[in-house]
């Protein structure tokens, strides 16, 4: 059939040969064949860099294997039994657990999937509202726009590195200026400040929105800067408020892009790592990924179920972010 | 109460001056059509009306406040889109109700003016699709059910039964002058079908580069076109122009003259130089000559091209030597006449025609401005109606 | 099997060099390569007699000694043949032992060396580079690093004390004196803190500081000095005990002026600022250079920037000590204790150069090559005779302070490095940071480490 | 008229006046939310920027000691400046980031890699993007529910197959079964290593921005370009991309800036933090931290310096990310 | 070559038949015309021709290709959209040229052309613009102007001059008709202006709820309308519909009866249900009744409203005893006559009209099937010409 089409005489077009019977080919297949191609680069990139070393990894997760490498067992899913079971919580750092072992305040701190969880409805929450704030100031016309923009994006220009260092220095039992202001408003610990589980984490989540605000902010603008401007000029002969232009159009419209964002955030949020390992330590604010990579070196059957539990609590979390949105956010 | 008045508005783009020195004053109630040729600032005086488009200088009033610094919304009008812009997220109810939605409208009340407005923009069954899967006339129905929920004091419509087919643009037309009754409202109405101008509206402004060339009821416009682009510009076919010199007792043209005594038109001397407009309506078949109430004498010509229309057929007829034709609008040895369909007049033949003189309009040359509208009779034959009915 | 069979060599970037010789790869500290790479070189051939056949290429490791591990665990799991040699904390040095990832130095090196790293080096320090198991020599001590009281004779001597005369550079104090000391100084000089210190929840706390503090009392992790690396499991765990409670009431004294009842009375206190249960190395000794301490406790580095600081006015001493080593609870504490660390030479076993690589190593073992060490890097010798030597007395400024040096190499209590000892030690830091904050009290913080330490140590 | 209000204002405060103009005014409202908005954001984004500017060009021997804050004696009144400033002045850190390591070719580096992923993302997730937001076929969801599931993995997930993989000493062996498939080339300290796996972790976020934005260029537009003579992906790139330029700059900044200060990565593809071996810019600012000192100044001037390239790209590609593309383009 | 075929064509989407069954043969070099009521589907029709759109069934070939599955690209069509579609990010220069850039044409061919379609649309100085700083006729022109350049096998347009005032809907029709027979296209154009389908096309396809009701020659269409919807559709305004029944020698409605012979026409039988269809020119002022060719008898009426058109005057005749007009559309008690500008006719007046039987359509109630085209003359007159015309 394809040998058909291709033999034909190519009447419109100039050249021939073997591109335009691929193109035709490509022209000619069915929307789902088309879809199929055009996503094989991503497939086989995919495929490469993240299925196979996935499965590679899920592997690993079924065995056990002693320190001395000496003994590989396969022992199934073991190792996830063991981690919710709270066999695993002595190969995690300090008295970190999995799951709570009660639900008193100091138990649920100590669970490293509650403070996952606390940092990514904490950071994303307020990284939505603060970005949104700030792409609707940017969306704004006025004079120096370019400057403004360019420095709302620059904390996401930091290295996270950098990002923890200036605030673990914000806070600094030396010269952390940041400590004395906020521990009178009784928002964080007075003194070792960086090693008290709460004001950690209320510190590593301000560093975090002060840092992913700004991908938000560029996202949700590009959302912004795509809605058709003649919607607006009806809605304002319609007799819309500004809040009820927003309201009608900007947010509907937006939504799909803020979904994406939020979406991602979240995702992102419950694999922090870098930014608690700079600014106080895995032992105080565990979060899930710190698990993975504090176990990593030791322990790499627990510490590739701990990712794949990982994942899969973040694919709950996703499913119920893309339900909330509604059937067409996906 | 929703009179709009328009002082000295002008609206300049970087190199392009779409509105200049704009003077409108459009009484409560009237409904005024806009009209001239594409680009010639219709749309950017609506959306200065609007507010939507902030002009240059001028002021703009509606009632009794000043509104040039006014936001759209507390403007109190409301506006069908040249380019529909319906909202793409929003099904066809909601696009409707928007407007009243955001007042806070209660929800039968929104229910039963949606449902008002859908048939008569004869939706009924679509109150649920969305904008992307409607036809082009039934996206723009919606538009116009959009605005028409709202019962604003000013109606502004820009081309809103543009992709409409004949019988639901007559039927449209209908609704709306009824809807104009009923809610004596302004409506300010941009069309490009002269039928439409011509059956909707209380006065005609007719717009060209920016400028306004004259307000007038419709027939005044027909009849009495204040200039040649007026002229030439209402009417379709339009008006067939023929530069002419004015002699001791006619108008001679290139290829025929008309019997016309200068001292019967004041700003006319012989040897001025006028332009003759004669519509193709006031061109009869040399046979019919008895029936014209005030003829000029014969003039031959040929048969060039007949298109029949169904209830008309427009002739180009040559004069003089030319025997095809090659631009269709103002050649001057060409003339366009409508004749009956019934006729027996048969391309590349000759035929002599001949002219209503009562009908005959006379302009400036260099200026434009007209001079006359109708000869005076010649033979001591009556007046001729028309032309006295127009004047009142 | 051929096309997989030969995999190994697939990776291997041959290190023949233009001339025919060798090149060794040895990744190295980050830093010193970067910096002193070609004196290194010079010295290894000049002082250290190698061969000129054999070119060495520093390759700088990862600073963080963590992520370095990481690294070098991930190059030897995928048998990469470079580097061929590798710098080696002797905090990490088991668990490659453990894993069998590197070359066995028994083996490999002649016995002429085995038997120098064995009767000259310190042997505390030597064996972190052995398998416990089996006794084989798996690293040869480059340098090992452990940590004096450094602090401001001009203070102390205002406040009335005689250092030199005392002879404190050698001879310990119990730390019922030193903080009486600590206290008066700082009343009297009026500097912000008695004493710096690092009590952070990270490593260095349980390896060294903690882990300092509590075997002066006589106490021990695992029940004492035998039981430093191994057996997992079968050792007992002993931080519920008096002498670990103990240290920790003398360290919150320190912080918080805390009496206990009276037990800790005549000590001094409250001269510590809390900020210690957030320092590591570099801030704590910061207000010490700025002059705003009389005491701190810090690593050799610590000295050259100090003295650059303070000239003659800085001093060294050994570690205070809770009890004698003739009183301790658990074998092998006791006394002035220092925290052990330092680095190792180690061998990929994947190299193929293992001949240049033992001649390399045997370079860098020779004296010269070591003061050549001292001087330019301040890394201390592995030996103990080194110190005692006239270049080394002779280096600015590390030389004056050699004998407390010397001290403090011979009192080191290294860091109980299994497999395990990396869950362990976060548990640790994290319990005696929170003991010196007063979040629990110390023998809680004791009772929850014990428990949580004897489930690591079960199974693996 | 104009006289009433004059009176009316002058028994009242500004304040007050200001409060009854907003009333008759709401757009002074508007602009005044407005200002404070971005005066409050101007300050909470650039302060923490400033403070690092302080970090830099305070010498390294004053920086964990002593406040940050100045004391200030103002007649007579002591009192701690609120705003940190910096403890004497050095600005030399800016030099000595490049005496002590070649950091501009970490940065170079770093440059290079980000460039690269960056036109392979933005190249592989238009597809990717243009498929899922334009064409209806059966998979769609649950695929892009697979694509998303890629980013839910911690990346040391991947790290250790794919590091055995680009050390190619050993064949790719099937999961599971482990027959071996074939040995891969050696990849390690070549940006090969780094930017596939950075091509693939920041492929997912691309592909659903640019989904989004592909799926919103109406329909006509791609239809017109077919019939003017373009296939279906000549459409793509000439009109529905330039179209979608604001998702598409938002897409590439957040890639480029992600893989610009990515380390865990090529921390570990590198196997040794050097710049010949492809370190990027977070190994070099990592390499001022020895093993007990950090010297925080250089890595703050390090940052600094590092930030210039990105800050200029941003606003490069900000000029794209403008209003009203579609404008004019279609009557509906 | 470029012959149109269309077998069977189908296009369903989820709850509505856009196009139904669809069989069309346009001959190549013909000119085209869909006309229809909004949504009835010709936009999908031409969509599925360009290939946008992929049929739920059926064939298309164009030329001597099967073509139902060729991309767009290849099947030599040019398009103007009914939205327009403009590219917003290319200036008119490059919009225009698109289609040439593509296939690489070299620069000054590519200038010239375009230089050349910007002067059939009169956007001379308006290359460098971009679209958004375009009038909506303006930006109506440029896609005119994209698809000319082309100089396909097939043009599709869309209702090309919706939005283009009468003078240049006038040039453009011109140039359109230039282009056709100077390129020798194909072209399928849809348009809701009937004068535009009379002049400009070789046929007319009117189409309804996606069906193709008749394919005839405009006048065809216009004077024998295969059934009541096409009668109804084409003409404006409308034509006048009254239920009849046959009687023995008349048709008689509720209000008048003309006189016929039911054996004149095969299909018709004493006592059928017919519909009686007569076009407003088809009646005259009774005083007109010499001059109609085969006038019925007089039947009376009053004058309810007169909407003057400029060049004629339509008027809707009351019927019996209603005294106003609530609907204007097929009320059955209503006549809509056309009179002449110049005609005496007053509002609220009673007058007679006559009605010329020559023009009279017949069409079967029930199933809209049409039956006669002109009653056979009852006296011995002349055959009425206009229909013999159009029976060629
Ligand atoms: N995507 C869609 N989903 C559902 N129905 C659709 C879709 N697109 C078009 N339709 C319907 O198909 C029918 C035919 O549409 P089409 O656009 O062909 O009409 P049209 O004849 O061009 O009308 P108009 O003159 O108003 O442009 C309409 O009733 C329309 O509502
Ligand atoms: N943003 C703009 N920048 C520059 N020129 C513009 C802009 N908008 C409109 N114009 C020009 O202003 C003139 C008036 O435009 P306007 O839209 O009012 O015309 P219009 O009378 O509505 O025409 P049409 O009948 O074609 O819709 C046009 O010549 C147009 O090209
Ligand atoms: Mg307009
Ligand atoms: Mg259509």
């Amino acid at each position: 059939m394809s040998a058909d089409t291709t033999s034909k005489p190519a009447r419109e077009s100039r050249q021939s040969g073997p591109v335009v019977g691929f193109l035709r080919w490509l022209e000619n297949l069915s929307d789902t064949q088309y879809a199929y191609l055009l996503l094989t680069p991503v497939f086989v990139l995919l495929g490469i860099v993240a299925i196979y070393p996935l499965l590679r990894t899920f592997e690993l997760s079924l065995y056990a294997v002693s320190t001395d490498l000496s003994n590989v067992r396969f022992v199934g899913l073991d190792n996830y039994v063991a981690l919710f079971t709270g066999e695993k919580n002595r190969f995690l750092p300090g008295g970190t657990t999995f799951l709570p072992t009660g639900l008193d305040a100091a138990n649920l701190l100590d669970s490293a999937l509650v403070i996952t969880l606390v940092f990514a409805v904490g950071s994303v929450l307020f990284e939505t509202l603060i970005g949104l704030g700030q792409a609707l100031v940017l969306d704004q016309d006025f004079y120096g726009r370019r400057w403004v923009r360019a420095a709302i994006i620059i904390p996401w220009a930091v290295p996270i590195v950098i990002q923890g260092m200036m605030f673990f220095l914000m806070f600094d039992s030396n010269v952390g200026f940041a400590t004395p202001i906020l521990a009178d408003l009784g928002v964080v610990a007075p003194t070792n400040t960086l090693n008290d589980t709460v004001s950690a984490t209320f510190i590593i989540i301000v560093a975090d929105i002060w840092k992913t605000s700004a991908f938000m902010a560029l996202l949700i603008l590009a959302g912004l800067q795509s809605i058709n401007r003649s919607l607006y000029d009806v809605a304002r002969v319609a007799g819309a408020s500004k809040w009820q232009q927003f309201r009608y159009i900007t947010l509907p419209l937006i939504l799909p892009t803020i979904g994406v964002a939020v979406l991602f955030r979240s995702v992102q949020a419950m694999r922090v790592y870098g930014i608690i390992d700079t600014v106080s330590s895995c032992t105080v604010v565990p979060s899930l990924s710190c698990m993975v990579v504090s176990t990593f070196n030791t322990h790499e059957g627990t510490s590739a179920a701990i990712a794949f539990v990982t994942a899969a609590i973040i694919g709950v979390v996703v499913m119920g972010i893309i339900l909330w949105q509604g059937e067409d956010a996906i | 109460m929703a009179r709009v008045r328009l002082e000295h508005v002008s609206k300049h783009y970087d190199d392009v001056t779409a509105v200049d020195d704009m003077n409108l004053d459009i009484d409560h109630g009237e409904f005024i059509c806009f009209v001239g040729p594409s680009g010639c600032g219709k749309s950017t005086t609506m959306e200065s009306i609007a507010g939507l488009t902030k002009p240059s200088e001028g002021e703009i009033h509606i009632g009794d406040r000043e509104v040039t610094n006014l936001p759209p919304k507390d403007r109190g009008v409301a506006m069908v889109f040249q380019n529909i812009a319906l909202f793409p997220h929003m099904d066809v109810y909601d696009n409707i109700s928007f407007g009243l939605r955001l007042r806070n409208y209660d929800k039968e009340e929104i229910e039963r003016r949606v449902e008002r407005a859908a048939e008569i923009v004869q939706l009924e069954g679509m109150l649920d699709r969305m904008p992307d899967e409607m036809s082009g006339g039934q996206r723009q129905r919606v538009a116009i059910a959009r605005a028409i929920v709202r019962e604003p004091d000013v109606f502004l419509m820009d081309e809103p039964l543009a992709n409409l087919d004949a019988k639901l643009k007559v039927h449209m037309r209908t609704e709306l002058q009824r809807l104009h009754k009923e809610l004596d409202t302004t409506i300010i109405y941009v069309t490009h079908d002269q039928e439409e101008a011509m059956t909707l509206s209380d006065r005609i402004a007719v717009l060209d580069s920016g400028r306004l060339q004259q307000i007038d009821p419709p027939l005044v416009c027909y009849n009495e076109p204040a200039n040649l682009f007026v002229a030439g510009f209402i009417g379709s076919p339009s008006m067939n122009f023929a530069e002419a010199t004015v002699t001791e007792d006619s108008l001679s043209t290139a290829y025929f003259s008309l019997a016309f005594d200068p001292a019967s038109v004041e700003a006319v001397d012989v040897g001025d130089e006028v332009t003759v407009g004669i519509r193709p309506e006031d061109i009869y078949p040399g046979r019919m000559r008895v029936e014209v109430e005030d003829p000029s004498s014969l003039i031959s010509t040929r048969v060039d091209i007949l298109e029949p229309m169904g209830d008309e057929i427009f002739a180009y007829m040559l004069l003089g030597e030319r025997r095809t034709s090659m631009d269709q609008s103002r050649a001057d040895d060409q003339l366009l006449m409508s004749v009956d369909p019934d006729s027996t007049i048969r391309e590349d033949t000759d035929a002599e025609v001949v002219i209503d003189r009562g009908n005959v309009h006379l302009f400036e040359t260099a200026s434009g401005e007209a001079l006359a509208h109708g000869l005076s009779p010649v033979s001591a034959d009556l007046e001729t109606e028309t032309t006295a009915d127009a004047d009142n | 099997a051929s096309m997989f069979g030969n995999g190994s060599d697939t990776g291997a970037q041959v290190g023949e060099s233009e001339s025919g010789g060798t090149t060794v790869v040895w990744g190295f500290d980050a830093t010193v390569a970067q910096d002193h790479a070609d004196q290194l070189r010079t010295a290894l051939h000049e002082k250290g007699g190698l061969s000129d056949d054999i070119r060495v290429e520093f390759q700088p490791g990862q600073p963080d000694s963590g992520k370095r591990r990481s690294t070098y665990n991930r190059l030897l799991s995928s048998q990469e043949t470079t580097p061929d040699m590798f710098m080696m904390d002797n905090g990490w040095v088991n668990i490659f032992i453990q894993r069998g990832q590197l070359a066995n130095l028994s083996e490999v090196l002649p016995e002429s060396a085995l038997s120098t790293i064995e009767n000259e080096y310190f042997g505390g320090f030597t064996e972190t580079a052995i398998d416990p198991a089996s006794g084989d020599l798996f690293g040869v001590p480059l340098y090992p690093d452990y940590p004096t009281m450094l602090y401001r004779k001009d203070l102390v001597e205002e406040a009335g004390y005689n250092p030199t005369e005392e002879n404190w550079a050698t001879e310990p104090m119990t730390w019922k004196r030193w903080s009486n000391i600590a206290a008066e100084a700082q009343d009297v000089s009026g500097v912000d803190y008695g004493f710096t210190t690092q009590w952070d929840i990270y490593v260095g706390t349980a390896c060294c500081t903690f882990n300092e503090v509590l075997s002066s009392w006589g106490g021990a992790y695992f029940g004492g000095r035998e039981n430093l690396f191994g057996p997992v499991g079968e050792r007992p765990v002993t931080v519920d005990s008096d002498p670990v409670v103990n240290s920790l009431n003398m360290m919150r004294k320190f912080v918080h002026g805390e009496s206990f009842g009276g037990e800790f009375s005549d000590y001094g206190g409250g001269f510590t600022p809390t900020n210690i249960l957030g320092w590591i190395e570099d801030s704590s000794l910061a207000p010490f250079i700025d002059g705003n301490a009389v005491f701190h406790r810090n690593w050799p580095y610590a000295i050259n920037q100090a003295a650059s600081e303070f000239g003659d006015d800085l001093g060294t001493m050994p570690l205070p000590y809770g009890v004698p080593e003739s009183e301790a609870q658990f074998p092998g504490t006791g006394g002035s204790t220092s925290a052990l660390g330092g680095w190792h030479i180690t061998v990929n076993p994947n190299s193929q150069k293992l001949d240049a690589v033992t001649q390399v190593i045997q370079a860098s073992m020779r004296e010269e090559f070591q003061l050549f060490l001292l001087e330019i890097e301040g890394w201390l010798p592995p030996r103990a005779s080194l110190f005692n030597s006239e270049t080394a007395a002779e280096l600015e400024p590390a030389g004056d302070y050699m004998d407390t040096l010397r001290v403090a190499g011979e009192n080191t209590m290294a860091r109980p490095v299994t497999a395990v000892w990396n869950n362990q030690s976060s548990k640790i830091a994290e319990q005696a940071n929170r003991a010196v904050g007063q979040e629990v009290s110390s023998s809680e913080a004791m009772a929850t480490l014990q428990s949580s330490l004897e489930e690591t140590e079960r199974n693996n | 008229m104009s006289s009433e209000t004059d009176g009316a204002s002058d028994d009242t405060g500004p304040l007050a006046r200001w409060a009854r103009n907003a009333i008759h005014n709401p757009r002074r409202v508007y602009r005044a939310l407005f200002y404070v908005a971005m005066a409050f954001f101007m300050v909470t984004t650039v302060f923490p920027f400033y403070w690092l500017l302080v970090l830099a060009v305070t010498p390294q021997g004053n920086l964990l000691s002593g406040s940050f804050l100045p004391t200030v004696d103002l007649f007579g009144v002591r009192g701690t400046f609120p705003l940190p400033v910096p403890k004497g002045f050095n600005p030399t850190a800016f030099v000595t980031v490049f005496e002590q390591v070649p950091f501009h070719l970490y940065v170079l580096n770093s440059f290079v890699l980000a460039a690269t992923t960056t036109v392979i993302v933005l190249v592989v997730a238009s597809l990717a993007g243009y498929v899922f937001g334009r064409i209806e076929f059966p998979g769609r969801a649950l695929l892009m529910l697979g694509i998303l599931a890629i980013s839910y993995f911690p990346p040391a997930a991947f790290v250790i197959p794919l590091f055995q993989a680009f050390a190619g000493n050993a064949p790719i062996t099937i999961p599971f079964i482990g027959v071996p498939l074939f040995t891969p080339p050696r990849l390690l300290n070549t940006p090969g290593s780094m930017v596939m796996p950075f091509s693939a972790l920041f492929l997912p976020l691309s592909i659903f921005i640019l989904t989004t934005f592909y799926g919103q260029i109406p329909d006509g537009l791609e239809d017109a370009a077919r019939v003017e003579g373009t296939t279906r992906l000549g459409a793509l790139f000439r009109v529905i991309v330039p179209l979608s330029a604001p998702g598409v700059a938002t897409a590439g900044v957040l890639t480029f800036i992600s893989v610009y200060n990515e380390y865990f990565f090529s921390s570990i593809m590198a196997t040794s933090p050097e710049a010949s071996k492809w370190s990027p810019i977070v190994g070099g600012i990592l390499s001022y931290q020895t093993q007990y000192t950090t010297q925080y100044n250089l890595m703050a001037a390090a940052s600094v310096v590092g930030v210039i390239p990105v800050v200029v790209l941003v606003i490069i590609a900000q000029e794209r990310i403008v209003s009203g593309l579609t404008a004019g383009a279609l009557k509906e």
